[in-house]
């Protein structure tokens, strides 16, 4: 039915069991798409954020997804700066990863405002100061790199391909493709740095707070560290997914290899760095403030143990897996570490949000804790659900696999 | 936010954060334009159109 | 990929001359042109006709008011004063508190305007003022050109006491006004187009205060008057 | 273009209010503190603070002044309780909420030394919040006047009723200052007298606990108090310079301001009144 | 070919009309207002500016009367503040008064005028129906009672403070009906009354000089939890704890059994089990007698009964020393109250060291009654150092010289109504002293089939609510055939009334305060109306003059004036007539202090309606306090301070030669003989419970910022209630952990408080300075009336308490219920 859209040479399943397939996404958009309405007509009162929490599940999901965007630019970078021709067979797989972590981001982050309608005064009415600023800035403007960077490859699809001007106009955002790629490098770099400095410069929140060295450059650098960590293995678990799922291989080995051999390696160096700015927290900041290490912990339902699991289980382990030859090569152990990993800086960004803010700084006020609304939920799966559909779109009608045909020849007919 | 509101200050700070952000905002933009004048010039017929060449 | 290279070359044969590319069609160039032309054109009818037409409602006020005939103090009692300035506080004064009385009520009219049978003047405006108004005690519902939205605080006296601002500069001048201007209102936002200026673009063109009263322009007189610590969000903000 | 239009900021460029004009602050002396709440009353009518069927939802309730109970923790009958009253600190230092607001929301008057917030300009994004330790900072989660219980008839036109979806917070009753300044012109005066120009909160304590007036004028009330041995500040060490002082006595109170690493805190006082009247320990065998 | 220029040509205009749009004003424009639109929502009300003024009036919300001021702005009141300029309080109020305006302004807890029932009662279905019905209604329905020769058969509930003009007219109107049956609601001041009538011969207000003591020990008294004028207090606590050392001359001391802030920040805290205060008073009487730390001078000279005594008949009779010598040592004390000997002996002696030490009694806030011998024992105490009638303890002031309103003859169906015994069972030989028994009242309904009342009238009362054992008085209210209420709020009674007729709230109306509570020199309080009348209103006092003439020739002849005012100024003649009174207060001379003033300062008013004039712009009429001479101060049959009250020991004897001394005594509820029956002494309460199955106590207690009696709590105080005390519908037991823990209990449980009259359902609030075995519960939650704010917040401790009647007053013993405790 739709296989005048799907691209010459692959096979795709048939549009009745693609319908079903997208089925729980449009649920998750349906539910996402409610709540939206809710809180858009009724205010933010539909979720259980308070004066304590006033950044929750949102803006874990925000700074998560922007994290493991990251792949996009990265990859960007190594494939139009560096010149690393292997990453061609994946570097339409990142950019899509990134459109749909970077919108999704943005939405989310319109339906947190209090007063979406007057967005735009970030921009307008701008405080230099303010890392928030900064990070909207560059999140605003990296995503119409991006959605630049995605168009060429709608732009291929079948039928689109046949309008002369449209054709005209990918071939030659294509050809300039490098200098966006370097312009969203640059945003990128700065944005994924703020986000970190953004709850650095919190100096009255001593769990979040770092100071002097360790907010410039230190943590600026391990947020964008912890990003280009995580994001290659992000891209490597949505390719691995979709390969799975169609029973195809997809993208060369070479290139899902270097990946994951960049990942360990910047993981390696980031818990490095990490373990330096634990370190200089620990002793610097914490005592300054009159605390203790273990005063964060002594109550509420946020233990050390959330550390401990993102350092040594989400970090230390994925990064020995992903250092390791055999490791790389098992695709067991391949996906495991991805995971690991992924799932690692979801903790570290729900560590700087939820726990900052759980931690009350003046010692008569209590420890807090807090859990989503259904509506809250909905918004943050329903990017999920967005992101799902998006990807299954892009995957079954464009030629978001260079190699694929070239991996899986189709059997004389 | 631009010199001429009154919120503007004339200091090291504004003019590095907004002078980064209009040129990433005039790169972006200049490459939009020029892709779409080489484009507009293309289908208009003015330019032949180089064959894409992957 | 084959068939791109001949597409530019449909359409009419190519003319022939020097000054032109053959491949070029200006027949297809002259329409295309003419077609982004007419896009263009309605949207800047759209724009700037049917837009502003649209976000207008224009509404006469109750009833209208001669501030010419009563600023004069040949026909009008109390209206004291030298300056232009003391004249208009003769009906629009300062309390005590230093707070700034507005529009007069209705007392203040029923001073003169009092009995509903005999009117001081010949005007019908008057009948019907002292009919609809003056005899069942009702406050006119006047509309106020220079009202600014809820969240500005604005102290009168600060300005035309302390400041030594004249009342025209940001009023105009309504003292020799006979009969009162419609009251424009912005749909959207409920500004008096007083506020947010008549000019539709919102650029500054630099004529008078009076035009209208945007932050932008509270702010730059405060510098331009050396107050720049007046720019303080709290100052103007309630 | 002239070189800057920093409203008035000191040309030293430190972010503090130690310059020629005026630095409001306020003392409150949590000996004299009954806890009575009236403080927080005044401060909501005042301010036309909203008001909801459920106030027992504190992370969600609005109140300018918050009243915290501390306890010493001590067994019956040794236990005592005490309040900290809390407005917004209007930190002198880097106020940690204005760096980071998005929209130049909020901001710190160098002129006045009072954080100002802006509701019209505020999007409601709460990093605000986030940032300011004192949990000063509250947000409208819902439309804040009910429309037909005629409550809306007490709302005063000194000070702008929130919409929902932004910020608000402790204003010193700004309000207040420019009341006291229109009526200052109204006398033919630039200058404010002591007293003038008192917060809601200040002029409502019915134990006078609490003084109000400008820390860069030596003569004021406040500036001497906070001279007081037994002055403090609330998070002193974080190094936000609070413009709020607190008096107390009473050294776990004092001990209760702020966090402590342990053998760091030095009490002030060694021996209260009751110590020192119950020291002889009559024995009881005497009768 | 077609189809492919008209796609073209259609991108091209498409291409045309989105540049020019940026070029136009529309997205820029519309982008803008749109956020504009944001800020200013056309539901977010924009309140309107206009003339600011300031209304000085006097808050009657509480019988403490504080000076307040009222901003308005243009017709609409915006603002209470406390006046600098009224003696009471020198600028502050407390956080009931502060939120006043909304119990002006919430339409929900108002009635828009006089109403007739429509629902079921308690439902609070009303009808609008004019004035002129409802006093058709009414006056026709007393007239009938009349008529049927039974108007004892009407009954009035009247919340209004002692002394107040509107009470007395009730009361009046009540007298020329015909019926006795006039009931108020007990409050602290009537033990005040009592106690000063017994061991001082008159019944005057209690006038403790505070500001003057440098030892304030407090026997329950809430100084900071509402007691007396609360601006007042609190002022004073503010005072005595000036930053500058040399100023902190005053020490508090705090008896009570539950850290309550005045207990917490009181300079120290002594915490006996509740009802044993009087115990703790004489144990310190005690020591100072034993150590020779009395005031002999004023013992030898102005009281009677501190030695032994010889009766008439030459028996010798044990006097207070020697019961107190034999009875109240420390060690015994401690066994009574659970408080250490050491701290008794500490606390005397930090007692008998100050120089003007004063010791103050009372329970909580103004709203509820004390202990009678409680009282005489604290009395006592001050007694034994000499504080009575010193500057800084305790003074003996005349009341204030109101002119009495005229006396009156009722007709003959009247005379004979009032003739018949009280319902309440007051002044009778149980009761003597007792004016009015309102716990009672319910019971005497409750007994017989019928109820004895047919119509109830409610004045500025809320007893359904406020009286302990509320079930009681619901039911009461259920037999009462018809009941009329004349509160403006849709307070629990109201909505059990068959007629509405409400009154203006104190904002709108004119009112008189006689004599603030504790206050150490006479006011009196002038509120005047600031506002408009919100709603269809009438001041209850012109009712009651309105429908004493619609009721009939004869009770309008008791109601000689047109209205309200001149009733009140028919009253303040007599404070005229006084000479002297300053109707305007310098702050720079507060009237505390003795020296500044002579006794005949000059009067800075002409006439009376001059004074009048100023008293009703000032507020106040009030002379600074005196100390009064000695002679002919006390008026007890002694003409001494009693120690061993002679009145109430005649009272006893008269009864005792119809029955006898055991009957008489037992009549009245006092569980000890002898000398000490006449006396200021400790006995335990019968509680007639089986403790084992009820082994702890709840204890209400009261909070400076929840009301607990008649008037509302103003929304904004939901604010200042800590979510230990109220968490959405819910309010909280505090109880100390090691009794939760006995009962398995932790932080924020839910458990059922059971009395031997009902049960409540609470949260439990682990609070270590709760005494151990005992329940703290705070009055002012439970309500099933007003608006959302309001309805449904909580329990009502009144709901389960098991009252027992006080010895000799018979008033409510409201302060230990037995109960227990389990997990819900």
């Amino acid at each position: 039915m739709d296989s005048p859209l799907i691209p010459h040479g692959v096979k795709r399943c048939t549009p009745g069991v693609f319908f079903l397939w997208t089925l729980p996404w449009l649920a998750l958009l349906a539910w996402g798409g409610l709540s939206a309405f809710l809180c858009l007509w009724k205010g933010l009162n539909q979720t259980n954020m308070s004066n304590v929490f006033a950044f929750a599940l949102w803006i874990v999901f925000d700074l998560a997804v922007i994290a493991l965007g990251a792949g996009a630019f990265f990859t960007g970078f190594l494939t139009y700066i560096v010149g690393r021709k292997e990453l061609k067979s994946i570097i339409n797989t990142a950019v899509v990863i990134g459109f749909i972590c970077y919108s999704g981001a943005m939405v989310m982050l319109g339906i947190d405002i209090g007063q979406p309608v007057r967005g735009w005064f970030i921009m307008w009415h701008a405080n230099i100061h303010s890392m928030l600023v900064e990070v909207s800035f560059c999140i605003t403007c990296y995503l119409v790199v991006l959605a630049i960077e995605f168009i060429p490859l709608i732009l291929e699809n079948r039928q689109i391909e046949k309008v002369k001007e449209l054709r005209f106009l990918g071939h030659n955002l294509h050809e300039i493709m490098a200098v966006f790629a370097a312009t969203g490098t640059f945003l990128s770099f700065f944005h994924q740095g703020s986000l970190g400095g953004m709850f650095g410069v919190m100096y009255a929140r001593p769990f979040a707070a770092r100071e002097g060295f360790y907010i410039w450059p230190w943590t600026f650098f391990l947020f964008v560290l912890s990003a280009i960590a995580c994001g290659p293995c992000f891209t490597i678990l949505c390719t691995k997914l979709t390969e799975f799922l169609s029973r195809k291989k997809l993208v060369p080995d070479d290139a899902i290899e270097f990946l994951a051999k960049l990942s360990g390696r910047l993981l390696a160096v980031y818990l490095i760095l990490k373990t330096f700015d634990y370190l200089g927290w620990i002793y610097g900041i914490v005592p300054r403030s009159g605390l203790t290490f273990m005063d964060f912990f002594r109550d509420g339902p946020y233990g050390v143990w959330l550390i401990v699991a993102e350092m040594i289980f989400c970090g230390l382990l994925p990064a020995i897996i992903l250092l390791t030859p055999g490791g790389r090569k098992s695709q067991g152990a391949l996906i495991f570490a991805s995971l690991l990993n992924c799932t690692g800086i979801v903790l570290n960004r729900f560590l700087f949000i939820i726990v900052t803010l759980a931690v009350p700084v003046m010692p008569f006020d209590r420890f807090w804790g807090y859990l989503p609304t259904w509506q809250e939920w909905g918004i943050g799966l329903a990017v999920v659900g967005y992101g799902f559909l998006v990807f299954s779109l892009a995957y079954r009608y464009l030629p978001m696999f260079p190699k694929e045909i070239e991996l899986n020849p189709v059997p004389s007919e | 936010m631009t010199p001429l509101s009154f919120e503007w200050q004339w200091n090291i700070e504004y003019v590095i954060f907004f002078g980064l952000l209009y040129v990433a905002l005039g790169i972006i933009g200049g490459g939009i334009t020029f892709v779409a004048i080489k484009t507009a010039l293309q289908v208009f017929g003015f330019m032949r159109e180089r064959k894409f060449h992957d | 990929m084959k068939n791109q290279s001949n597409s530019a070359g449909n359409g009419t044969p190519p003319r022939t001359g020097d000054l032109v590319p053959k491949w070029i069609n200006l027949n297809i160039v002259a329409q295309d042109i003419s077609f982004f032309v007419i896009g263009l054109i309605a949207a800047l009818i759209v724009g700037w006709a049917i837009f502003p037409a649209l976000l207008y409602s224009k509404q006469p006020q109750p009833m209208n008011f001669n501030h010419a005939l009563h600023l004069d103090s040949e026909i009008v009692d109390g209206i004291d004063g030298d300056t232009p300035q003391e004249k208009c506080e003769s009906c629009h004064w300062f309390r005590d508190d230093g707070s700034f009385s507005g529009i007069p009520k209705l007392d203040m009219c029923t001073g003169c305007h009092d009995d509903p049978e005999s009117p001081l003047g010949e005007a019908p405006e008057e009948k019907a003022f002292l009919v609809n108004y003056v005899e069942p005690e009702k406050q006119i519902p006047w509309f106020v050109y220079s009202k600014q939205p809820d969240c500005v605080y604005f102290s009168h006296i600060a300005h035309v006491k302390m400041g030594e601002i004249a009342c025209t500069t940001c009023h105009g001048d309504f003292a020799s006004n006979k009969k009162l201007p419609l009251y424009v209102e912005n749909r959207l936002t409920g500004y008096s187009q007083s506020i947010w200026g008549k000019n539709i673009s919102g650029i500054y063109l630099n004529k008078t205060y009076a035009d209208r009263m945007k932050m932008d322009d509270c702010a730059r007189c405060h510098t331009e008057k050396g107050q720049e610590q007046n720019n303080a969000c709290f100052v103007c903000h309630k | 273009m002239k070189k800057s239009n920093d409203h008035g900021k000191p040309e030293t460029g430190h972010e503090s209010t130690n310059g020629s004009g005026q630095k409001y602050g306020m003392v409150i002396d949590l000996d004299k503190c009954t806890g009575c709440g009236t403080c927080m009353v005044a401060c909501a009518a005042e301010n036309n603070v909203s008001v909801r069927a459920d106030q027992s939802d504190k992370e969600r309730v609005i109140t300018w002044m918050r009243l915290y109970k501390i306890s010493n923790g001590k067994k019956f009958p040794h236990t005592e309780v005490s309040y900290f009253p809390r407005p917004c600190m209007h930190c002198d230092h880097h106020p940690p909420c204005v760096s980071v607001c998005v929209a130049t929301a909020t901001k710190l008057d160098f002129n006045t030394g009072i954080v100002s917030q802006i509701y019209t300009r505020c999007i409601g994004c709460r990093y605000c919040q986030a940032a300011c330790p004192y949990g000063a900072r509250y947000f409208n989660w819902w439309d804040s006047f009910p429309q037909d219980k005629g409550m809306d008839r007490y709302l005063t036109p000194e000070v702008s009723p929130r919409m929902r979806g932004v910020v608000e917070k402790c204003t010193f009753c700004h309000h207040r200052l420019m009341r006291a300044k229109n009526q200052a012109y109204a006398e033919d005066r630039r200058e404010l007298e002591e007293g003038e120009y008192i917060t809601a909160c200040t002029e409502a304590c019915p134990a006078q606990a609490i003084t109000f007036g400008d820390l860069n004028k030596p003569d004021h009330k406040v500036s001497q108090l906070i001279k007081h041995p037994y002055a403090f500040r609330l998070l002193d060490r974080l190094g936000t310079e609070p413009k709020v002082y607190y008096l107390s006595s009473r050294d776990w109170v004092r001990k209760l301001a702020d966090n402590f690493l342990p053998g760091e805190y030095e009490p002030v006082v060694n021996r209260t009144w009751a110590e020192d009247e119950w020291s002889t320990k009559p024995g009881r065998d005497e009768f | 070919m077609t189809m492919k220029i008209t796609r073209r040509n259609f991108i091209a205009a498409v291409v045309g009309g989105v540049v020019g749009i940026q070029v136009t004003p529309l997205p820029w424009k519309f982008t803008d207002d749109a956020a504009i639109w944001t800020q200013n929502w056309p539901w977010v009300p924009v309140p309107a500016e206009g003339a600011v003024t300031e209304e000085n009036t006097v808050c009657n919300l509480c019988p403490g009367g504080c000076g307040i001021s009222v901003r308005k702005v243009a017709e609409r009141a915006v603002k209470i503040e406390g006046r600098t300029d009224y003696p009471v309080n020198p600028g502050g109020i407390c956080p009931v008064g502060m939120g006043g305006l909304q119990l002006l302004y919430d339409d929900d807890m108002r009635f828009p005028g006089p109403m007739k029932r429509a629902g079921a009662r308690g439902q609070g279905q009303f009808v609008n129906i004019t004035w002129g019905e409802a006093y058709d209604i009414l006056a026709g329905r007393i007239a009938k009672l009349r008529k049927d020769g039974t108007p004892e058969a009407l009954a009035a509930i009247d919340g209004n403070y002692a002394g107040t003009t509107t009470g007395l007219l009730v009361e009046r109107f009540m007298r020329s009906v015909g019926s006795p049956n006039y009931v108020k609601p007990n409050a602290i001041t009537d033990t005040y009354h009592m106690g000063n009538l017994l061991m001082m011969g008159k019944s005057v207000p209690m006038a403790y000089d505070l500001e003057n003591s440098d030892f304030i020990l407090s026997f329950g008294c809430g100084l900071l939890e509402g007691w007396g004028a609360p601006g007042r207090v609190m002022n004073a606590w503010g005072m005595w704890h000036d930053a500058n050392p040399k100023n902190r001359k005053t020490r508090v001391v705090q008896v009570e059994s539950r850290a309550s802030n005045t207990a917490s920040k009181a300079d120290f805290w002594v915490a006996p089990r509740p009802g044993t205060d009087g115990a703790l008073a004489l144990g310190i009487a005690h020591v100072l007698i034993k150590k020779g730390r009395v005031d002999e001078r004023f013992i030898n000279g102005f009281t009677y009964g501190f030695d032994d005594l010889t009766s008439s008949e030459g028996q010798s009779q044990p006097g207070f020393k020697t019961i107190v010598s034999n009875k109240y040592s420390p060690v015994q004390v401690e066994r009574i109250t659970g408080v250490d000997a050491g701290t008794i002996v500490a606390l005397a002696n930090a007692f008998s060291k100050a120089k003007a030490p004063v010791a103050v009694y009372g329970k909580g806030k103004n709203n509820l009654n004390g202990s009678l011998y409680e009282f005489m024992a604290v009395q006592s105490l001050n007694a034994v150092k000499g504080r009575i009638n010193r500057p800084g303890g305790v003074l003996v002031p005349d009341p204030l010289p109101l002119a009495p309103l005229p006396e009156f003859d009722p007709d003959e169906v009247a005379a004979k109504g009032l003739e018949t015994p009280r319902i309440d069972g007051a002044g009778t030989k149980a009761y003597p002293f007792t004016d009015s028994l309102i716990n009672h009242f319910a019971d005497a309904i409750n007994q017989g089939a019928r109820s004895p009342v047919d119509t109830l009238l409610v004045f500025s009362a809320n007893p359904f609510f406020t009286v302990p054992d509320g079930p009681g008085f619901m039911n009461a209210l259920e037999k009462i055939p018809f009941i009329v209420s004349f509160s403006p709020y849709r307070d629990e009674t109201a909505n059990m009334a068959d007629l509405i007729l409400p009154d203006h709230t104190y904002l709108e109306k004119i009112e008189d305060i006689v004599w603030p509570v504790g206050l150490q020199y006479p006011l009196y309080g002038l509120t005047k109306p600031v506002v408009e009348p919100v709603n269809d209103t009438q001041h209850a006092g012109d009712v009651i003059i309105s429908l004493s003439k619609a009721v009939g020739e004869a009770t309008g002849s008791a109601f000689p004036w047109e209205n309200f005012e001149e009733a009140l100024q028919a009253r303040a003649k007599g404070l005229f007539d006084a000479g002297g009174g300053l109707v305007h207060y310098d702050a720079s001379k507060p009237p505390w202090k003795f020296k500044p003033f002579g006794n005949g300062q000059k009067p800075s008013y002409k006439s009376f309606d001059d004074m009048w004039g100023e008293m009703k712009s000032g507020g106040m009429w009030f002379q600074p306090v005196k100390l009064a001479g000695m002679d002919g101060l006390f008026a007890t049959s002694s003409g001494k301070f009693e120690f061993v009250s002679q009145k109430l020991r005649q009272t006893i004897n008269e009864t005792a030669a119809q029955t006898s001394q055991k009957a008489a005594l037992d009549q009245m509820g006092i569980r000890v003989a002898g000398a000490e029956a006449f006396m200021g002494h400790y006995a335990a309460p019968k509680l007639g419970v089986d403790r084992s199955k009820y082994p702890l106590f709840m204890v209400p207690y009261e909070m400076i910022n929840l009301s607990s009696g008649w008037i509302a709590t103003p929304p904004f105080l939901y604010k200042t209630i800590f979510a230990s005390q109220l968490l959405k519908e819910e309010s909280f037991a505090a109880v100390n952990p090691e009794t939760a823990a006995k009962y398995k209990l932790q932080q924020g449980d839910r458990a059922i408080v059971k009395s031997p009259v009902g049960e409540l359902r609470v949260r439990i609030d682990l609070f270590e300075g709760a005494m151990p075995e005992m329940v703290y519960m705070p009055l002012g939650f439970g309500h099933t009336a007003y608006d959302e704010y309001q309805k449904d917040k909580g329990v009502n401790p009144n709901n389960i308490v098991k009252a027992l009647n006080d010895p000799v007053s018979g008033y409510p013993l409201w302060w230990n219920t037995p109960v227990t405790l389990t997990k819900a």
